[in-house]
């Protein structure tokens, strides 16, 4: 098999939050066209600011890429605006649902077509696709999204992003809240459109395992630099990986109960 | 400190006042470069420096204070809210305030408000004639029992001013006065003028500024209000207040401050000939002669003379201080003579103030909005000074007596 | 260590709650007992956070009523159970996002500080003693939970993770006799789930606070907690230990799937 | 009774003309979540250009015709506001994406300020006249019925007309069409808009030029009652109160809010003002907005302020 | 001198909770205070006394109440202007209905009275919030505006409306020199900027961030919203009341309701976002700039030879602009510039 083109490049970016806050420390990935990468990686690592860094949501944060270059089938995509990503095909799932409170889950599905030029037939196939791959926005199309589950905006923000029919999805914490089957109803989601329309997805996620189980590549960031990447399916295999990420070291799943935190804590009654 | 008498000019050239304040300020200054072209005040050369105040109080503060610093020795302030606000930091500075045709009307009482000068008459005066007026028309004070006339008036304490006296009118003459205060800066006063539909006055006096004049007369255009019977202050009866109303205005009668529309006087072609004529006036040349150009002017006028009185006793040809400029502007003795000398004839009355009376004559006339132009439509008149005397008096003595003042002594006059 | 469980201490008896036509919970009834780890599951939009909402005075149910040490209401307005001891976290960080740690934190000590608006403007002797013996308290809380280095950090900038935490360091600071964690663990990895485990059992063990606990994580829910009650569309579909719930056809039905 | 009437006209007349400028404020706020503090220094700025202009063109195109005129002025007072409206994206929003409302307002409040030193600048500030021709005279109604009759002014119904009918077009609008959704999107959350592609950029150049077309609209017919000149900026805290009162996010509410306030506090001058000294309409007008918010927060017709844990 | 605050060890939590916690800031600051009560009556003109620095204390006290209730409790309030009128007209009535009412005495009193009213106004916000509240908060800035020139009472029946005060003192000591009234409003602005701070960065501080941050989630730890909003509505018309009560006194002497227009609302609302919201140091930062920045373009667009008009509407202009500048540069005010300068100081030399 021949090594599919990179798609996505970014080259030892460096971000700074606010003029001082030094986040990324030079993170360098690829995303090759079709595939799905996973961006692994402990609470405040990074995953989300190199997100918004491709997407250039960064602007928004007061964040800033002041070291090295991001780039997109070979265009330097840095000055761009986050509609231009778009009008690319590049669509990012925010963190942290980010629905529109006001307007109704359909209507916030509806605005994530806004970009699209092949009218409205389209729209209303892609927004039935939508519903299928989600029934339960279906039953709550007309609630306004402030008035909905953190469950059902979840959807409604994943939806809203693939009403855009996206070339590439950056899709952060997917995960995030959503009840098991459901969780794993969005992965076979992305993998369905992973192999059916060959959408890349880079996603960012903290459920380790699952990640990786429908990766095919996988990276894992701490304190802003990437630490060690590999295939998914190495990853899996790979001591630390099972010991920091999965939960299994020395073999099987512990049970949550009975963890020792290996890292001396206080006793904060003492 | 070079040979210049420095004479700061509190102005408005921006804001909701504008339209009025540029004419004020162009004649004003285009009078001082005046007096520099004919050779200063007895050889001492004018120099001013102007300082926007927006019509706000705590800017005019701040214009006072740099300006003072500069050596100003006579503070023009050209709002009846700074003038408040001076009134109570010009003794300590030991600097005159002119405050000719506004300000506080009890400050014409030079025995408790040394350093105030409302030269020209005050708002009293100028309701007093007016009222006057109307009795004219209807042909006798006493007729004028059982009529109703409206105040339409800016709420403010400058359209405060007059309610007192019209109040001892009414008293004296039986007829009714109705309050229609309107809110600055009065764009919208339908409210008003339904009242006034409903009440029916005979008359009404419009105590407005800037855009509530133009706005008033607009309503009164809408609702039908005869024009000609509608009476304005003197800062009711310039150019701004009619000009965009044109035809509909006509009819609409003002009071003068002694001067109206001027452009024909010696003066305003003096102006015309010295300054404009090389380039070096202030405003367009087709301003010199408006009315509140002239009023400006007059103004400017007045501080001059101020010198020039204190020069004849302190010293020709020296920079005179604060101190001396008040002894100038409470002994000026502007004959007819010195007037039309200096221009003015025709335009304005002698002005004689001492140290009980800081007004120094309170001449007015009246002028009504042809449509085109201010005309003047009567003589000169004065108002009653056995009525305003005692009010006046009364009121400044309140004043000293919040303030724990006395009244100034004879020893203290002379000075 | 063998926890000692006793009696009900929270009773929920016939709950309905209803947002126009959207009937989020139907005739729900469940109780807690004191010490217990009480889990709620079920797919979203079950109405579990309503639950919460319900207990703690944020939402008021059309129907039935709650029973709180042995004190019954149908309605309490959130200070009034804040007073009695109950603490929460939620679902969507509801931190002060202009605020450091330590005074997100301190927020949580407010209904035991004293002193008045005049001590604290002159912030000598009683308020100041007060201020730094409520710090003390918090800055256990924040080695506690591990989060030291942040401590003058404005919450917002901080990632979500340790938003979370600090969430669960202003419930604790309430000293709460129980305590409702709203998915705590959610956008976690497996070694900070773990610490958040670790927390959560630290606490019901050495405090003996009872927690009820949401949680999408069957993992976690099933290795921790001593009850479970499963909701559905509003419904009770179950209501058991562990493993009994996790037997039960209609749960596996409704929520687990066939995959756990 | 035919004067209680007549009050009631004049106060829905007047209502309507807060409306009209009341329906900027609504517009940028519905679809940037801006308060923009600047409509009324914008109404200002849009009827200077008109009336500057009108003035300009004979001089520059010889053509005399006032219709002409008017069109050509109005076309280039338009322009203006479209290069404002450019102007302040690039320099000012466009790069205060994400913040909070505050300080977004506070920028607007900039904004006033730069418009009015700027306006002042090209345009001058002296008074300035529109004519696009308003009938200024008076018409009687039930004379018969009524001593005197109910005056009602044309140049008002002429007004109120056009005010009504920019509502309805742009209700329609935001309910109806995709960019309106799009526009409400951007209001609720500017990130979010962006990341699903919503040109941040584009859309409130649109927005705030059609804001900018409402404050000429209101510029002319405000100009042509009371001359062009600086306090034209202030008519906007007029129609403050009816903003809040009908609801930030309601078109409609501007036209419902301005007749409710314009109607009470012509009400409220005429009757209770005279009891009190008079000069109560202006505070009476937020008095009354503030009333019917103790009942509904977010105005008449507002979208209901959201806050969930 | 590096400003480094490596080898502070804080060895208690009061020393941590010390208002400025690191050592070079505690002298810098007392350095301040002292050069602003002795170094600078030796060096300013009675110009800059009068214009500049009394008038830049009273309404950096007046920004700091404003700022209590925008920046900390999160109220948005355009009735500032309207609120110094109810102190200034208040300590007006005290000082010369009551017999030997000291001066002190008719400020502090005129606060209260103004606290009275704040919280009167306040009670809305229990249920009107955001944006609506702040046009609605416009109610009391107009309300008060009419009052005064209304009801006669309140001007001691002086026809035109407005009121002047005389001889002034403090304690025996009259104050009429620039440099007495500038240092009375100093010692009063440092006491009360320093009540606000210790108010802050307390209990209520908190429970007012709480209900300006998340109301709900705050409600749910136990902070009740009545008492926490008008607290700060209390505490930030008690300190707007006495600067009112400073502007009429100290700073103008005699005034009219106009003083209070809706100007000075807006212009303190600016000096609190520029300045920095939830911050006191920002108040002072704010009060600063918005005094003094119009005063320069004033001065230097004149110099330059402009005529008047064009030099105004140009300082508009460059007002307007810079404004917009510092906005985009840090929404979060200069205080948020300032500490971030500090930050990278601290780094210095080495960044990040
Ligand atoms: N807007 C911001 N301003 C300042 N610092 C920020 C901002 N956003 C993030 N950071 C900082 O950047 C670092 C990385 O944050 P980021 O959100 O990228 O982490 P993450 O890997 O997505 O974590 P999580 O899994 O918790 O979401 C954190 O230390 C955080 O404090
Ligand atoms: N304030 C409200 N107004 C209208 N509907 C509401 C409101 N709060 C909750 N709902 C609805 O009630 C149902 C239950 O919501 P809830 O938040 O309790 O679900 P949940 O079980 O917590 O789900 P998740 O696991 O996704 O968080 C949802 O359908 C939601 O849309
Ligand atoms: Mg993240
Ligand atoms: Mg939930």
């Amino acid at each position: 098999m021949s090594t599919p083109n990179i798609l996505l490049n970014v080259n030892g970016i460096e971000v700074i939050y606010n003029h001082v806050i030094l986040v990324l420390k030079g993170v360098s990935l690829q995303v090759p066209e079709g595939q799905v990468v996973a961006l692994l990686g402990g609470n405040g690592a990074g995953k989300t600011t190199t997100l918004r860094a491709v997407s250039n949501l960064l602007a928004g944060e007061r964040g800033d890429v002041t070291k090295g270059s991001i780039e997109l089938r070979g265009e330097r995509i840095e000055k761009l605006s986050t509609s231009d990503m778009v009008a690319r095909g590049v669509v990012q799932v925010m963190e942290g649902r980010h629905c529109f409170a006001h307007l109704t889950i359909e209507e916030n599905l509806m605005t994530g077509a806004y970009t699209r030029t092949d009218g409205k037939a389209a729209v209303a196939q892609t927004l039935e696709k939508v519903y299928n791959y989600f029934p339960r926005l279906k039953t709550r199309r007309t609630s306004q999204a402030a008035y909905t589950s953190g469950g059902e905006q979840q959807m409604c923000a994943i939806g809203r992003a693939l009403m855009a029919n996206p070339k590439m999805v950056l899709l952060d914490e997917p995960s995030m809240g959503l009840a098991p089957q459901i969780v794993e109803e969005v992965f076979e989601i992305v993998k369905d459109l992973n192999t059916k329309e060959k959408v890349t997805f880079l996603l960012a996620e903290q459920n380790t395992n699952i990640a990786l189980r429908y990766a095919d590549y996988g990276y894992i960031l701490e304190n802003g630099r990437i630490v060690m990447d590999g295939a998914a399916k190495d990853l899996r295999e790979n001591e630390d990986v099972k010991e920091f990420y999965l939960g299994m070291g020395g073999g099987d799943r512990k049970s949550f109960k009975d963890v020792k935190s290996y890292k001396r804590r206080k006793r904060w009654l003492a | 400190q070079a040979k210049e008498q420095f004479f700061p000019v509190l102005v408005y050239r921006t804001g909701a006042y504008a339209p009025n304040g540029v004419p004020w300020a162009n004649g004003h200054v285009d009078y001082l470069k005046l007096v520099n072209a004919k050779g200063g005040i007895n050889g001492v050369k004018v120099s001013f420096e102007e300082c926007e105040t927006g019509y706000a109080t705590d800017k005019g503060v701040e214009c006072y204070e740099r300006l003072k610093g500069k050596g100003a020795t006579v503070f023009q302030p050209l709002s009846t809210g700074i003038t408040f606000a001076l009134t109570e930091k010009a003794p300590a500075d030991k600097i005159p305030l002119i405050t000719a045709g506004y300000g506080r009307s009890e400050s014409a009482d030079g025995n408790v408000f040394k350093w105030n000068f409302p030269l020209l008459g005050t708002y009293w005066t100028a309701a007093d004639i007016l009222v006057g007026q109307l009795a004219k028309r209807e042909g006798g004070w006493d007729k004028l029992k059982g009529k109703k006339i409206a105040l339409v008036y800016h709420d403010s304490p400058y359209g405060k001013e007059p309610i007192p006296l019209l109040q001892e009118r009414s008293k004296m003459h039986g007829f009714d006065v109705q309050l229609l205060p309107v809110t600055h800066p009065g764009v919208e006063q339908k409210a008003t003028w339904l009242q006034v539909r409903q009440s029916r006055p005979d008359y009404i006096l419009l105590w407005g500024w800037g855009v509530m004049n133009s706005a008033a007369l607009k309503e009164a255009v809408a609702t039908g209000y005869p024009r000609d019977k509608m009476y304005g202050v003197w800062w009711a009866g310039a150019e701004p207040d009619v000009k965009d109303v044109g035809e509909g205005a006509k009819g609409y009668n003002a009071i003068t401050m002694q001067h109206g529309a001027e452009p024909n006087s010696k003066v305003a072609q003096d102006i015309l000939a010295t300054l404009h004529a090389k380039g070096q006036g202030t405003g367009p040349k087709e301003e010199v002669g408006s009315v509140l150009y002239m009023r400006g002017l007059v103004h400017a006028m007045l501080a001059v003379e101020g010198v020039k009185r204190a020069q004849e006793r302190f010293g020709k040809g020296k920079v005179m201080t604060g101190e001396q400029v008040r002894w100038g502007l409470e002994n000026l003795a502007l004959d007819q003579k010195k007037l039309d000398a200096l221009g003015f004839a025709g335009v304005l009355r002698p002005v004689s103030t001492s140290c009980a009376d800081h007004m120094g004559g309170s001449w007015a006339r009246m002028h009504q909005w042809d449509g085109k132009a201010w005309k003047f439509t009567s003589d000169w008149l004065q108002a009653d000074e056995a009525l305003i005397k005692p009010m006046v008096k009364q009121a400044a003595d309140k004043y000293a007596a919040e303030k724990k003042l006395s009244r100034r002594d004879a020893a203290d006059c002379g000075s | 260590m063998s926890k000692k469980i006793g009696d009900v201490i929270l009773d929920v008896e016939n709950i309905s709650l209803r947002f126009g036509g959207v009937k989020a919970l139907t005739d729900i009834s469940f109780n807690v007992r004191e010490h217990e780890i009480r889990a709620i599951i079920g797919p979203n939009g079950a109405g579990k956070s309503s639950m919460l909402n319900c207990i703690n005075g944020v939402y008021t149910p059309q129907e039935g009523k709650i029973t709180f040490r042995g004190k019954t209401f149908s309605h309490m307005n959130s200070r009034q159970v804040a007073e009695m001891g109950v603490a929460r976290t939620f679902q969507n960080l509801a931190l002060f996002k202009g605020m450091s740690v330590i005074d997100n934190i301190m927020t949580g000590r407010n209904l035991k500080m004293k002193t008045n608006l005049f001590q604290q403007a002159i912030r000598w002797g009683a308020a100041e003693r007060e201020e730094s013996a409520h710090r003390e308290f918090v800055e256990h809380i924040i080695d506690f939970l591990e989060i030291q280095a942040f401590r003058k950090t404005p919450v917002g900038r901080l990632p979500y993770g340790l938003q979370k935490r600090v969430d669960l360091g202003r419930a604790l600071a309430m000293e709460p006799q129980v305590l409702l964690l709203d998915e705590p663990m959610a956008g976690m990895n497996v070694e900070e789930k773990q610490d958040m485990c670790r927390f959560i059992l630290d606490v019901n063990d050495e405090f003996g606070t009872t927690i009820v606990l949401i949680e999408h994580d069957m993992g976690v829910v099933m290795d921790i907690s001593d009850r479970v009650v499963v909701l559905d569309y509003g419904k009770k579909i179950g209501d058991g230990a562990p493993d009994e719930v996790r037997a039960n056809e209609d749960v596996i039905s409704a929520y687990l799937g066939t995959s756990h | 009774m035919g004067f209680f009437l007549e009050t009631l006209f004049g106060g829905l007349m007047a209502g309507m003309l807060y409306s009209l400028i009341a329906l900027g404020f609504v517009l940028i706020y519905k679809a940037s979540g801006v308060f923009n503090f600047a409509q009324g220094a914008m109404v200002l700025f849009a009827a200077l250009a008109m009336a500057r202009f009108a003035e300009w063109v004979p001089g520059w195109i010889g053509v005399d015709n006032k219709v002409v005129v008017n069109l050509i002025a109005f076309g280039l007072a338009m322009a203006c506001m479209i290069a404002l409206a450019w102007v302040i994206e690039r320099f000012v929003l466009g790069k205060l994406v994400n913040q909070e409302g505050i300080a977004l307002l506070m920028a607007t409040l900039g904004i006033t300020y730069f418009l009015d030193g700027f306006g002042q600048t090209v345009f001058g500030s002296d008074i300035y006249k529109i004519d696009v021709g308003m009938p200024k005279d008076p018409i009687f109604l039930m004379e018969s019925t009524f001593q005197g009759g109910i005056l009602i002014g044309q140049e008002d119904l002429i007004a109120a007309g056009i005010a009504a009918a920019l509502v309805v077009v742009l209700a329609i609008f935001f309910q109806k069409t995709a960019t309106g959704r799009a526009l409400r999107a951007v209001a609720d959350d500017h990130q979010a808009a962006q990341s699903i592609g919503i040109p941040l950029n584009r859309i409130w150049v649109i927005v705030w030029s059609v804001a900018g077309f409402a404050a000429l609209v209101a510029g002319i017919i405000w100009g042509s009652k009371l001359g062009v000149q600086f306090s034209l900026s202030q008519v906007a805290l007029k129609a403050l109160p009816v903003v809040i009162l009908g609801g930030l996010t309601s078109v409609p509410g501007a036209i419902i809010g301005g007749l409710i306030i314009g109607v009470g506090e012509k009400l409220s001058e005429v009757y209770i003002g005279p009891m009190l000294g008079g000069g109560i309409e202006i505070w009476f007008a937020y008095v009354m907005a503030l009333g019917f918010l103790l009942f509904r927060p977010q105005g008449l017709f507002g979208e209901k302020i959201i806050d969930r844990v | 001198m590096f400003y480094r605050e490596n080898g502070q060890f804080k060895t208690s939590y009061r020393s941590d909770q010390q208002i400025f916690p690191i050592l070079q800031d505690r002298w810098a600051i007392g350095l301040l205070v002292a050069f602003a009560a002795i170094g600078v009556p030796l060096l300013a003109s009675e110009y800059l006394f009068r214009a500049v620095l009394i008038p830049f204390l009273i309404l950096s006290l007046a920004a700091i109440g404003l700022n209590i209730l925008v920046g900390y409790c999160g109220q948005i309030s355009l009735g500032t202007g309207g609120f110094m009128a109810v102190g200034a007209y208040a300590a007006y009535n005290f000082l010369i209905r009551v017999d030997g009412m000291p001066m002190l005495g008719a400020i502090i009193l005129g606060g209260v009275c103004t606290t009275v009213v704040g919280v009167l106004f306040g009670i809305p916000s229990l249920r009107i919030k955001g944006l609506y509240l702040a046009v609605a908060t416009l109610a009391a800035q107009f309300f008060t505006d009419w009052a005064f020139l209304r009801i006669k009472w309140f001007t001691n029946d002086s026809a035109s409306g407005s009121v002047s005060v005389s001889e002034l003192s403090f304690f025996g000591l009259v104050i009429d020199s620039p440099v007495s009234k500038y240092l009375f409003c100093l010692a009063f602005v440092v006491v009360c900027a320093w009540f606000a701070k210790n108010l802050v960065r307390s209990h209520i501080g908190r429970e007012w961030m709480a209900m300006r941050d998340m109301d709900v989630a705050a409600a749910v730890i136990g902070i009740r919203p009545v008492y926490a909003k008008l607290t700060a509505f209390a505490v930030s018309s008690f300190f707007v009341g006495m600067a009112g009560a400073l502007w009429g006194f100290v700073h103008l002497g005699s005034w009219e309701p106009a003083a209070f227009n809706i100007n000075r609302s807006f212009d303190l609302l600016f000096m609190v976002i520029i300045g920095g919201l939830g911050s006191i140091m920002g108040s002072f930062f704010g009060a600063a700039f918005i005094v003094i920045l119009p005063i320069i373009l004033d001065n230097l667009t004149v110099a330059v030879g402009l005529s008047t008009a064009t030099a105004s509407h140009l300082t508009y202009m460059i007002f307007g602009a810079l404004i917009i500048f510092f906005l985009i540069v840090e929404p979060h005010g200069l205080a948020r510039l300032w500490s971030t300068a500090k930050e990278k100081l601290r780094l210095w030399p080495f960044p990040h």
